[in-house]
């Protein structure tokens, strides 16, 4: 369903007081293929390149060189219009849940927003928009009570299940969960995971779940790959990255997670 | 289920409230400005010698010191100085808010397309501003009154025009800040245009400042207008305005002080006002100076 | 006597919709060579405890209800702020969250760390082998040195003059653990040491907390929201839940046959080897209101096992050693 | 670092390019008949023909504009059309007035707001930072050119202890000139009667100048002392076991001056362009009074050429804010 070709983005350095800096190059080579269906889990550390690789095919940015290609479309010969419309099939969701919500907006124009931009190839009245932002809530866990607040008076869980809700709100495809949990605290992101993983396997949906968490992954992921210093280092199913780590950098990173073990 | 909405809304601005009344400072601001702009609506009708305000002269009372009659005492034509003082505070206060809604007006729109579409258009009208900014302001305002002439509106577009960067500055340096915001990649995400990101998603968020700036501003726009009467270049008498009596009766000094002190204590009066009831919204509605 | 004995501390914090309670009667004790994890969720009180225990919690808006902190037997609690002032970097050191926020960019990391060597050394002139004056400055580098040298800093001499960002994330960490031991503190307290940290940075900072330990002869204070850390580095865990120390103990004891239903429900929440997508159990509910808690446990309206008794008044810590703070305790499910 | 200041100054030239356009555009497209003006009210309009022909002022525009510009290349600023003189000269006797006044009205700006603002965010909504708060407000509300008449009433008139107004009695004789600043021009001579002179004179206007700029610097040091108070690496400090003076005075100072440096600079721009109303009050013979003159009567050449030594100005004490902050702040990366 996506398929990320051999894609390389360098960030141009920059002129300096005191020297210039050299470019840096943020993704490498990068190629990754993910089916539809399945829940794909990238891992990697700060300045991974996982970032990079999120904006680049969300097209928020354009990579270098290399392809993106989503059903068989590649993103860089699809116009503005085009694009567009392609945007209401891919959709993500972003770490912060407090940063992510427009704070002057109602939870109702938040998840309809989408089914309004979309409006034309949804054709959805306005009625019927309220009507689906409902079951959205419903969908996630919330009630339809919720639909005329405010985001700062939800909670961290509530308003990561909002940001879900409007995620879906286009029927997407295929969702990026860009490191959704790591701002929960442990008992809410259990929460939230279960949701996802209820929600694929309702919906057919596909994911790409980025996280530096190795064992939130290891819960939601059928295959996994490990990108350090924007190469991937590591890719195969799940059980197979963990139980068997190929590369030294897997070994490391799967001795070093801090689990509840004792042995 | 719309109350949710104006309870959440009623919440937010009743601690706004509750933060600005606990302030007795921009409490006594608020009330300052109230009653200068009482004044600036009333101040002609209720000045105690109407006819000095149109013009009259009453040379047989020349430079009377203050008294009951005259509390701020009557200038080198017999003129009643409160009655000028009340009159005068129309012309500044119009001024003022004349200045300061077309310096935003004009520096949101030039800040709004500068931050949000960058590249080239941002680098023009940013250096266009920077030549504002380093142009100094007063002259560049004493330049295109004079070129103008002498009178109310040319003094305010004369000033407008050096005001507008402040607030092109402002609103692109906020501009940029809120594209960075993640709800703003989220919009993109999902195909939001670019007139909806703006208008929807970025313009309602920098209101605030806006706001802080624009009552901050009020007092300096006067202190402009006055300054530019001090100097001669901007209303001319028989027009009360207050930097314009002072310039007159300053060669009066020190004998009869009275005509120039009362003018200057109207002109402190009204600014610091206007600076405080700033200052207050700005602790209230800026929440980078809430501390 | 232990080296920090904390007894009933109550702490309220003062906001714009009232009071809240957000510590509720904490008790704890570390001795030295002891690792205690402090754990729960955002908002328990954990962070507040720790401040507590030096005194950093702004009075106002914080008040002290009740309770003692003793510090090799003083009560800090009743102590002027000056007596606590002079315990700080000497008998307390601390570390925090974030490496990068936590080292004054302005200044060469030289600066900061002979500062602080010379400060704690007017207290305790032993830090310096009682060099004074000119002599002390220079005494006070060579420690600074040595110090970044035994915290992991490679060609520590050369890079006492670099400045903070020109560090790493993980390197910086280690130069504020050298800071704060710079002084050969007592008590070392960690609040979120790792959590702005790569896993595998973290993994090498814990190993060098507990490295230092043994070295220093000091007891640790762990604060943590991450159960892995405290399995992987503590001697001790306390369970925190709304301001209440629910469970603690042995950390083995307490994490492998888990009394509390909370420190259960947390466990159970840790995706871990093994367990299948959809088997974790998250916690249902909100936690309390601390502005006006409930009466009895606050635990009670999220607790499976709740009962009017645990609905009525604040259940008391039981048992020894692992000691757990519940009516009904118990190692499975109801 | 030197290719910083090197691209830094290359940029002043299209700042300095567009000031003189825009000044042109204001000159010429406005209304307003400067000749008639200069030439004198009962000139007929042959001699106003004449005196615009004299100035090269009956061509067109663009071809003034060039003839100013290349006359710039060499150093010409144009003729005043009222007193024929060339402008460069004027400038250059009336910029050290101006620059005295305001470097020593910068000085106590800077020496007092900034322990002001400390103190004031020290004692952070306690009955000191309330006092200087309530003094600042006032002191940034008070128009510069009513404060300077009420000094002169006070201590001119009143109380005969100040001049009212110049910068040196006509009747002494000033010291020799070296720098153009009277005060250090006394103090090179080794005359201590012309430097006291001096001073007295500058006194005033340097009180009326310095007085908001004082009260914005001593703003914003207390906001960014308090937002510096706030940093986790002061708690940091504090944990182990710095002394708060320390603290405050070295680890916090440092990090809040150098953001209220910017400030600084632009001020300074600001107080280039601000002298004219206290100079306009105190008789002070510096730019601001000659562009007043000049504007007044309508003469273009020296109101652009004060406009471009004060932009030169502006942006040259900016560049050095800007390296000083460099310096400060080892983070900063200059783009």
């Amino acid at each position: 369903m996506l398929e990320i070709e051999n894609v390389t983005k360098v960030y141009p350095g920059r002129q300096g007081m005191f020297g210039a800096s050299p470019p840096v190059t943020a993704l490498s080579g990068v190629s990754l293929a993910i089916a539809a269906g399945e829940s794909f889990g990238l891992v990697g550390e700060s300045g991974s390149g996982k970032t990079t690789l999120t904006r680049c095919i969300l097209r928020l940015e354009a990579p270098t060189s290399g392809h993106i290609r989503f059903d068989g479309e590649d993103f860089a010969r699809l116009t503005p219009v085009a694009l567009r419309a392609m945007r209401a099939r891919i959709q993500i969701v972003f770490q912060d849940p407090f940063a992510s919500l427009n704070p002057r907006m109602s939870v109702h124009d938040i998840v309809t927003e989408p089914m309004v931009i979309h409006r034309a190839t949804l054709g959805l009245g306005a009625r019927q928009r309220s009507a689906r932002a409902a079951e959205l809530l419903d969908l996630v866990g919330l009630g339809p009570q919720h639909l005329h607040r405010h985001p700062h008076e939800f909670s961290g869980g509530q308003r990561q299940r909002i940001c879900i809700a409007r995620a879906l709100a286009c029927q997407p495809a295929m969702v990026l969960l860009d490191e959704p949990t790591s701002a929960l605290d442990v008992s809410v992101q259990a929460q939230v995971l279960n949701l996802l993983a209820d929600l694929q396997a309702r919906l057919g949906l596909t994911y790409l779940f980025i996280s530096h968490d190795l064992g939130v992954i290891r819960y939601v992921c059928d295959r996994t790959a490990l990108i350090w210093r924007g190469q991937i280092v590591e890719e195969g199913t799940t059980e197979r990255v963990f139980d068997a780590p190929a590369s030294d950098y897997a070994r490391m990173l799967i001795a070093a997670m801090p689990e509840v073990r004792f042995d | 289920m719309t109350h949710a909405v104006a309870s959440a809304r009623g919440q937010a601005l009743r601690r706004g409230w509750f933060r600005f009344r606990q302030s007795g400072l921009s409490m006594l601001g608020a009330a300052l400005v109230v009653a200068v702009l009482a004044i600036a609506i009333v101040g002609p009708w209720i000045a105690p010698f109407p006819g000095h305000v149109a013009g009259g002269v009453d040379t047989a009372n020349r430079f009377l010191a203050p008294s009951l009659a005259h509390p701020f005492g009557t200038n080198e034509l017999g003129q009643d100085v409160l009655s000028l003082v009340l009159a005068g505070t129309r012309i500044s206060v119009l001024a003022g808010l004349g200045v300061v809604v077309l310096g935003t007006l004009f520096g949101t729109l030039v800040g709004a397309v500068a931050g949000f579409a960058g590249g080239w258009t941002d680098e023009v009208l940013m250096r266009l501003s920077d030549l504002k900014l380093t142009i100094p302001g007063l002259i560049l305002a004493m330049a295109v009154a004079a070129a103008l002439g002498a009178g109310l509106l040319n003094m305010v577009i004369a000033i407008a025009l050096s005001w507008w960067p402040g607030y092109a500055r402002l609103v692109r340096g906020e501009v940029l800040a809120r594209k960075e915001e993640v709800y703003v990649a989220a919009a993109r995400a999902i195909g939001a245009s670019p007139a909806r990101i703006l208008f929807r998603h970025v313009l309602p968020n920098i209101v605030s400042p806006v706001v802080v700036k624009m009552s901050l501003d009020m007092g300096f726009a006067i202190l402009t207008v006055a300054s530019l009467g001090f100097i001669g270049i901007g209303v001319r008498p028989p027009t009360p305005e207050w930097g314009t009596l002072l310039s007159v009766s300053r060669s009066y000094m020190p004998d009869f002080w009275w005509t120039a002190v009362f003018p200057g204590l109207a002109m402190f009066v009204a600014i610091f006002g206007f600076n405080l009831l700033g200052d207050g919204l700005r602790d209230v509605l800026d929440p980078r100076a809430r501390r | 006597m232990a080296l920090l004995e904390i007894r009933d501390l109550h702490l309220a914090m003062r906001s714009f919709d009232g009071e809240a309670h957000v510590l509720n009667g904490i008790d704890l004790a570390v001795e030295r060579r002891e690792v205690w994890g402090l754990v729960g969720d955002t908002g328990c009180g954990k962070s507040l405890t720790g401040l507590s225990v030096s005194r950093l919690v702004p009075t106002p808006p914080g008040r002290f209800l009740a309770g003692e902190i003793r510090f090799e037997g003083r009560d800090l609690l009743a102590c002027p702020e000056a007596e606590v002032a002079e315990l700080r970097g000497t008998g307390i050191g601390m570390i925090f969250q974030d490496p990068t926020t936590n080292l004054n960019p302005a200044f060469s990391i030289r600066t900061q760390l002979v500062d602080v060597a010379l400060s704690a050394a007017r207290r305790d002139p032993a830090i310096l082998e009682g060099a004074r004056g000119r002599a002390a400055q220079a005494a006070a580098e060579r420690l600074a040195a040595a110090m970044l040298d035994r915290v992991g800093i490679p060609d520590a001499a050369a890079r006492l003059g670099d400045y903070p960002h020109e560090f790493s994330g993980g390197m910086r960490q280690r130069v504020l653990i050298a800071m704060a031991l710079i002084g050969r503190p007592d008590l070392l307290i960690a609040d979120e040491p790792t959590t702005a940290l790569d896993v595998s940075v973290q993994a090498q900072i814990l190993r060098l907390i507990r490295a230092m330990v043994e070295e220093f002869d000091m007891g640790v204070l762990l604060i943590t929201h991450n159960l892995g850390v405290v399995a992987q580095s503590c001697t001790h865990v306390a369970v925190m839940y709304a301001g209440n120390i629910v469970e603690s103990g042995p950390v083995r004891a307490v994490l492998t046959t888990p009394l509390h239903p909370y420190t259960r429900a947390l466990l159970q929440a840790i995706p871990t080897r093994g367990v299948v997508r959809g088997a974790l159990r998250g916690l249902a509910g909100a936690v309390p209101n601390l502005i006006a808690p409930p009466p009895g446990c606050r635990f009670a309206p999220r607790c499976p096992r709740a009962t009017d008794a645990c609905r009525a008044a604040v259940p008391p810590p039981r048992g020894e050693g692992h000691r757990v703070a519940c009516l009904h305790p118990g190692d499975r499910d109801a | 670092m030197l290719r910083f200041v090197l691209r830094r100054l290359v940029l002043v030239l299209p700042v300095l390019l567009g000031m003189t356009v825009m000044m042109f555009i204001i000159a010429r497209l406005l209304p307003g008949d400067p000749v008639a003006l200069a030439a004198g009210p009962n000139a007929t309009a042959a001699e106003i023909a004449a005196y615009a022909a004299e100035f090269g002022l009956d061509q067109p525009v663009t071809v003034q504009y060039w003839r100013y510009l290349s006359g710039l290349l060499g150093g010409d600023f144009g003729v005043s059309i009222f007193s024929r003189r060339p402008v460069l000269d004027d400038l250059l006797t009336y910029l050290p007035a101006t620059l005295e006044l305001v470097l020593a009205a910068m000085f106590l700006a800077v020496v007092l707001g900034i322990p002001a603002g400390l103190a004031a965010a020290v004692w952070r909504n306690r009955w000191p930072d309330y006092l200087g708060r309530v003094a600042a407000l006032a002191a940034i509300s008070m128009p510069r050119f009513f404060l300077g008449l009420l000094l002169q009433l006070g201590f001119a008139m009143w109380l005969l202890w100040l001049p009212l107004g110049g910068r040196f009695p006509i009747i002494l004789e000033p010291p020799p000139l070296v720098t153009g600043f009277l005060t250090l021009d006394a103090l090179i001579a080794g005359d201590g009667t012309a430097f006291a002179t001096a001073c007295r004179h500058l006194a005033m206007p340097a009180i009326a100048m310095c007085l908001s700029p004082l009260a914005t610097i001593m703003r914003m040091m207390r906001a960014s002392t308090i937002e510096v108070l706030q940093q986790d690496y002061v708690m940091t400090a504090r944990a182990l076991g710095l002394p708060a003076r320390q603290i405050v005075f070295k680890y916090v100072a440092k990090n809040a001056v150098s953001a209220t440096l910017t400030v600084i600079g632009l001020y300074f721009g600001w107080l280039l362009g601000g002298t004219v109303l206290v100079e306009t009050v105190f008789d002070w013979p510096g730019l601001g009074l000659y562009a007043t003159q000049a504007i007044v009567s309508q003469d273009f050449m020296p109101v652009i050429g004060v406009a471009m030594v004060i932009g030169l100005l502006f942006v040259l004490v900016n560049l050095v804010v800007d390296l000083l902050y460099g310096v400060i702040n080892p983070k900063v990366r200059y783009s």
